[in-house]
């Protein structure tokens, strides 16, 4: 009994605080590098003050946010109003539970918890919090309850910017998630499982990333490559990310649905946008690029090289090293986001529902019958 | 049982996008504008009184303030209006460098207009962009009269100053960059398919309805009406200048885009020229200290970035105005919003507040 | 005149995203370009020699005395007049000297009509100085008499 | 069930009761749907600890972040709240809603202890391998037919519904 309390227990809830404390850390240093990188192609400097080349902007930042008046508008309905940034945070959250960092478990020893003489048995611990079978799945379903926040937050301003930024943010979310599913269903089936982990190692027995998933074995045929482009844009979307920020298109609404929000309330609604975008991120580089796998996997000979560069560390070196190339590539596809919006214009909200309903959802549909047919003639 | 209502918007004062203190009462069937109204007024600070107030030279400090975003064409024209009154002619020199200047102060105004109309339509980069260059001009125009903005640069019968040593020098250097930076913006947004469909039939109007509402400049010229001050009725040194007037086809945002931009190079080309002819000798003819025009009455207009700027003076023989009155471009030009508006979406708006380029110091003076 | 020409997009380019990549290649090189920041109060702006900053009085060493002969012209022309000059007796030679200069930088526009109408050789009294830093705690800190006038304006050093 | 689930199952059940009842006494409508949807999201951990975790998932996905938030969406559109317009209906509508109520009660009462024994049907089946494949296969290959059925009767009727609201356009 104990000792399930505390695998089952105790385990995951000091994982899930570790998750959370790095990804907050990790949202605001994704904030200063989305500062600086536009500021560099804007040939600008961006935050320079704080710290060396302003390394420590973002703890000024949460500092200032967590001071700041919090001002709630008198029509507003103040339980929604509160509500609604927790609600748009829990599932940004949540959703870190099924994603792999890195594959080889980390073995922690028998040891004693000194005042109480508590024995602690030999534990092995993953990297992730749970591996469901239904993983993506379960991405899918609690990805799409953020919009409630989204929704929520706009109506409970009073605010008729609020609201129009909220409305079109429903309709944006609830329209992108449905080529953002059938990009991930070619996944799906080349792996045979939802499991996040399993997709992982699919690729893994597969020998290559599914984005290079060559059918026939035509060389240069990867029509995973359209997956990768209509996941790509429909979690740009999904994140409300310029080219598609209208929600929060600020020429227009403003600031959208967080235009009456101040203070902590702004700060969770931050968090959980750029929470959202490494989401994003990491489910990219787990279905497509080969999550924990490193950059040059497939490569006879500097795949085994770079597996694990840290071998004197034996199984503990195998899981950072499978972290640091998983960090790569969430690194890599966050700044192809941030270059987006250092160069495109908006989209108009019509525009955007149309590239929506009559060319990514086509696509997609198209894409899935395409990787079907390649693998029924493969056998 | 269930109906529409129209959902009524305030898009300002206090709004990200609206160039200056503008207002505009929205009324939206879902983000579709039924009715657009332009409300104004909020940056009135009373030029046109102070201009029957103050003497002509106090007065061409209030023209820097209209249109603050290109101040040496609202110079140009009252010193001409003053130069019309006192019936004297600019220097030879000095009419070249009013030239000169004015077209950079016109590649500066487009640059800000290219700034803030892709600003509104979500493309960041361009803004900067555009302000570097813009720096450029400014740095130039400082350099010649000390002021970035408020210039107060041009005197009644020619210039106050002479171009300083290396002037002429550094103005070439920035013509000679200015295309391929030119062709970055093009890169940026000519062709991207996200620019095109933010502004192609946006905010369409036809030449004739153009001209019975009075709009001028580049706005007008995008919808075809081959009207260019600086053609019709060359006013300075235009008249030995070789440039073109580029026109729109179609009348869209696209079109007013495309027009801006080809305007800026034609006057890259006009101050290459300038430059080129500029004759040495005085830059100031001689002028009484005190400038007490003869009674009567004038009005001049030359080519504004934004469109026709007027000034109509009244002297009654002192050394202030009798009456004082300017033309904008901009208010003209703003009238057209609820028809250019009418049909589109919300976030067209923005497009086609940013198209008018309007300056809202200008509008409301 | 001339008609600009529209362009359409190619269906090749349309599908490959062509000028989508070009735009993105833009921002990709300016990344690696020099940034035109200035780092304000630590760099300083490069003042051109006929910057326009707020007007400042001054003295020649061939004038004996004060430099202004409180003729009151740039009082005058002052659009908002912002000067009040009040004159005695010069001290050495005949005529005029101020002995009351008082400048309200608040209404001041920069505009340099009093640098220009001032008659007093070989340099103008008063003239545009290059400091340009006017912010003040107080308002009436802003209403300078002949002292302060004649003082430059102490610059700050910023070590950060 | 097992120790641990049965403590729980009486959390979300309680959960799911007090979301319930709330829905259904408030007079804001936003307020109203925020609870159904943590009524919602208790069945659906009902759902995980019957270990059916693809129909809480599928539960959460499709009536959480799918209708109801479309549901939001018409309370937005339709009207602004006007507070206190909700009226008490008196007690003709309690007599009304109280009769269904037990009526309901009985009839899924007297079904379970009918049927209790067969209902459960083989749980070690389920368990195996993830019930999305045991999903997938009745819906896809045992029950084919009727699922297409299904859907082509869905789309029929949501074209329906499109040319039915569109009447006034002249479409």
């Amino acid at each position: 009994m104990k000792e399930q309390l505390i695998q089952y227990l105790a385990v995951p809830m000091l994982q899930i605080a570790a998750i959370i404390g790095v990804m907050l850390l990790c949202v605001m240093y994704l904030v200063l590098w989305e500062r600086k990188l536009i500021a560099f192609m804007q040939v600008r400097m961006g935050p320079m003050r704080v710290g060396y080349h302003g390394l420590l902007q973002p703890i000024a930042d949460v500092v200032k946010l967590l001071l700041k008046e919090d001002v709630v508008p008198k029509a507003a309905d103040r339980w929604v109003h509160l509500i609604s940034p927790i609600i748009l945070m829990i599932p940004a959250l949540a959703c870190f539970a099924v994603i792999p960092f890195t594959g080889t478990s980390f073995e922690v020893g028998a040891f004693t918890i000194p005042l109480v003489n508590y024995d602690v048995p030999a534990l092995t611990v993953t990297s992730w919090v749970a591996d469901l079978n239904i993983g993506l799945l379960y991405f899918l379903a609690i990805s799409s309850l953020g919009v409630y926040g989204l929704v929520l937050a706009g109506w409970s301003s009073n605010s008729k910017y609020s609201m129009l930024g909220s409305l079109r943010s429903a309709a944006q979310m609830i329209s992108y998630e449905v080529p953002l599913g059938l990009s991930i269903v070619a996944i799906l089936m080349l792996s045979g499982t939802a499991s996040l982990v399993g997709i992982v190692e699919a690729q893994q027995e597969a020998g290559h990333w599914w984005l290079f998933w060559a059918p026939l074995g035509v060389p240069l045929l990867w029509p995973q490559f359209i997956g990768l482009f209509l996941y790509f844009v429909a979690a740009v979307a999904e994140t409300n990310r310029a080219p598609f920020d209208l929600p929060e298109a600020e020429t227009e609404l403003v600031a959208g649905f967080h235009t009456e929000y101040s203070g902590m309330k702004f700060a969770f609604m931050f968090l959980a946008e750029y929470l959202n975008m490494i989401l994003a991120a990491l489910i990219v580089s787990v279905l497509f690029l080969g999550g924990w796998l490193p950059v040059t996997f497939g490569i006879p000979g500097l795949s085994e090289l770079f597996g694990n560069f840290l071998p004197f560390l034996g199984g503990a070196g195998a899981a950072i090293t499978g972290f640091f190339w998983l960090a790569l590539k969430v690194f890599l596809v966050l700044t192809v986001y941030l270059w987006l919006r250092a160069t495109f214009p908006r989209y108009r909200y019509d525009q955007l529902m149309s590239l929506g309903w009559k060319w990514l959802i086509p696509m997609g549909l198209a894409h899935v019958m395409v990787t079907a047919l390649f693998m029924l003639l493969r056998g | 049982m269930l109906g529409t209502r129209e959902l009524e918007i305030n898009l300002g004062p206090q709004h990200p996008s609206t160039h200056g203190v503008l207002r505009v009462k929205l009324k939206l069937d879902g983000e579709t504008i039924v009715e657009s109204d332009p409300v104004i007024g909020y940056l009135h600070r009373g030029c046109e009184k102070l201009g029957e107030n103050r003497n002509y030279i106090q007065t061409e400090v209030y023209t820097d303030r209209m249109d603050y975003i290109a101040a040496i064409n609202e110079n140009l024209v009252y010193i001409e209006a003053v130069e019309k009154l006192l019936g004297v002619e600019a220097a030879p020199r000095a009419q070249y460098m009013r030239v000169i200047l004015a077209e950079l102060q016109r590649i500066a105004s487009h640059l800000v207009w290219l700034a803030t109309h892709a600003l509104d339509i979500g493309a960041m980069s361009v803004f900067l962009y555009c302000f570097r260059e813009r720096e450029a001009i400014l740095d130039l125009i400082e350099g010649y009269c000390g002021a970035r903005l408020t210039t107060n640069a041009i005197r009644a019968g020619g210039m106050r100053l002479d171009f300083p040593d290396g002037w002429t020098g550094a103005a070439k250097d920035f013509c000679d960059e200015f295309p391929a930076r030119l062709k970055e913006y093009d890169t940026l947004l000519k062709t991207n398919r996200i620019w095109m469909g933010r502004t192609k039939d946006i905010g369409v109007i036809s030449g004739e309805k153009a001209l019975s509402y009075g709009i001028t400049g580049p706005c007008l010229r995008a919808s075809g009406v081959n009207y260019d001050v600086r053609k019709a009725m060359p006013y300075e040194v235009y008249s030995e200048m070789e440039f073109d007037v580029p026109l729109g086809s179609v009348g869209d945002t696209y079109d007013r885009y495309l027009v801006r931009l080809e305007e800026m190079r034609q006057s890259r080309l006009i101050v290459l020229q300038a430059l080129a002819k500029m004759p040495e000798g005085p830059v100031m003819n001689k002028v009484p200290k005190r400038i007490k025009p003869p009674a009567g009455e004038v009005y001049v207009v030359n080519e504004g970035p934004r469109g026709e700027l007027g000034v109509y003076l009244v002297s009654n023989g002192t050394d202030t105005a009798e009456r004082c009155r300017f033309k904008s471009p901009c208010f003209v030009n703003l009238q057209a919003l609820p028809e250019l508006a009418k049909g589109h979406m919300v976030a067209d708006i923005v497009a086609l507040i940013g198209t008018l380029d309007i300056v809202l110091g200008c509008i409301d003076r | 005149m001339s008609v600009v020409q529209r362009p359409e997009l190619s269906l090749w380019k349309r599908l490959f995203l062509v000028e989508l990549l070009q735009g993105m290649a833009v921002t990709f090189r300016h990344w690696w370009r020099k940034p035109t920041t200035e780092q304000y109060p630590k760099e300083r702006p490069k003042i051109l020699p006929r910057f326009r900053g707020i007007p400042k009085l001054q003295d020649h060493p061939d004038v004996e005395g004060i430099l202004c002969i409180a003729c009151n012209q740039c009082s005058i022309i002052c659009p908002d007049d912002c000067i009040t000059v009040l004159g005695e007796p010069r001290t050495v030679g005949k005529g005029k000297q101020a002995k009351v200069f008082i400048l309200d930088y608040e209404r001041c526009c920069l505009c340099g009509l009093c640098e220009e109408v001032c008659p007093t050789t070989p340099v103008p009294a008063i003239f545009m100085s290059h400091e340009y830093e006017l912010a003040r705690y107080k308002r009436v800190d802003l209403m300078n008499d002949m002292k302060e006038l004649y003082e430059p304006q102490p610059t700050k050093e910023y070590l950060k | 069930m097992t120790e641990v689930s049965l403590p729980l199952f009486l959390v979300f059940a309680a959960v799911g009761v007090f979301g319930a009842v709330m829905m259904v006494t408030r007079t804001q409508p936003v307020h109203s749907a925020l609870y159904l949807v943590l009524t919602l999201f208790s069945v659906a951990a009902i759902y995980v600890l019957l270990h059916a975790e693809f129909l809480a998932v599928v539960q959460i996905l499709v009536y959480a972040g799918g209708i109801m938030v479309l549901f939001l969406f018409v309370i937005f559109l339709v009207r602004p709240p006007v507070p206190g317009e909700a009226r008490w209906h008196g007690g003709r509508h309690v007599l009304l809603s109280a009769g269904l109520a037990v009526i309901l009660a009985c009839a899924l009462g007297w079904h379970f202890l009918e049927s209790a024994p067969a209902a459960a049907g083989n749980p070690s089946a389920l368990l195996e391998g993830g019930n999305m494949e045991q999903v997938s296969m009745t819906l896809f290959r045992y029950y084919i037919l009727p699922f297409e059925t299904v859907s082509i009767l869905l789309l029929v009727s949501m074209i329906g519904a499109i040319a039915l609201a569109r009447k006034g356009e002249g479409v």
